[in-house]
């Protein structure tokens, strides 16, 4: 199944676009995603740094089941205002 | 009105939003560019927003003051794109019948929208830029 | 800017007065009539002030904010005359490199001006008028 | 010697105007004029109420001694906001 990933800041300026589509298992989590998308984007890869996660706009925790279609997005730290 | 916008913040348009034939005070913030920030002179400031959810979260801030202050209205607007020293990268306005309402819940928005909205600055200084929040330069992996 | 005017307040002016390059932070504070009061219904307030005074006074709330809290620029500006519901009968404005001593400052402000400055609003309502702060009726004589 | 008294809000209503010149003897003070008002606007009579003194614009004490030309206003309870 497909879900569409958005990227935003950082993460947009290291993947180098704002938007991927990724094909996944039936069961995936978003973290198992995160772990695919260091391998297709080395630039992803590396230490502790806090992200936390998003589906359909709603945050979610690591463990959250991906469904067809969802919307998916990495969040590093916010810094509005 | 809980907006992300890329046009430039009227306030008078905010203020306007949340006035209020029941309400006695408005209280407004805005943030604005600075031109130093951690010893660096600050050129500009240059904001990413995931709007959609943006937005979600701007209104879910204005629900939650909504049930913990007796507030009339409120508006949030939050710009992205570059914003040059003195401009605004936010607006909050909200009204009350009594001030004590509308400056607690003004300072509780500014406080959630920091912690829980997708949006990032990228500051712009001379020699470099930064994505506050974000080490330079380190990588990312997630949380928990 | 610390002004008293009988025209009706334009809050852009004050925010435009306090932008500052090392301001991170604007927050404002606007006094509205608001259409009822201890059960009365408000058909609107009415300003007095001893205007040289109050100038001098808002003056001297500005100095005190400015000991107290790391603000850049304050302004405020009371209006005399009568004040229809929704419309200002005060602004506040005041900058800051930081949250936290713009809202406070702000917050000082009206707090202060409610004690000190000598302006006073009588409420016009529905079946009568009353000198808010002066039991209606009553004669006056001094204090200590 | 004269000085000059203006009546704000409620004390203005009840004077009926907003300004009077009292001549008064050296050594009168603020508490002084007071009484003596009273008995020129007996309307300004009466029961207790917190009264400021205000000399040439600063808040004083009521037994603050006047001079020639002083501009004097009684600060009946304010209400700004």
């Amino acid at each position: 199944m497909k879900v569409k990933v958005k990227f935003f800041a950082i993460l947009r300026e290291r993947v180098g676009k704002g938007e991927v589509v990724k094909e996944v298992d039936e069961g995936c989590t978003v973290k198992e995603l995160w772990a695919t998308l260091q391998k297709d984007h080395p630039k992803l890869a590396g230490a502790q740094t806090r992200l936390l996660y998003a589906v359909n706009q709603d945050y979610v925790s690591g463990d959250h089941v991906l469904k067809e279609r969802d919307e998916v997005v990495f969040v590093p730290p916010v810094s509005g205002g | 009105m809980f907006r992300v916008s890329r046009e430039s913040l009227n306030l008078q348009e905010l203020v306007d939003f949340v006035t209020d034939p029941e309400a006695g005070a408005i209280v407004t913030f805005i943030g604005t560019t600075r031109n130093n920030n951690e010893g660096r002179r600050v050129i500009a400031l240059d904001y990413d927003a995931y709007a959609e959810m943006a937005e979600k979260e701007l209104s879910r801030i204005g629900a939650q003051a909504e049930q913990r202050w007796k507030i009339r209205r409120m508006a949030i607007v939050h710009r992205v794109g570059p914003v040059q020293i003195t401009q605004s990268s936010v607006a909050i306005a909200v009204s009350a019948a009594h001030r004590a309402d509308a400056f607690e819940a003004c300072r509780f928005a500014i406080e959630e929208i920091k912690k829980t909205v997708p949006i990032w600055k990228k500051e712009v200084f001379e020699g470099g830029e930064v994505w506050i929040g974000t080490q330079s330069g380190q990588p990312l992996s997630p949380g928990k």
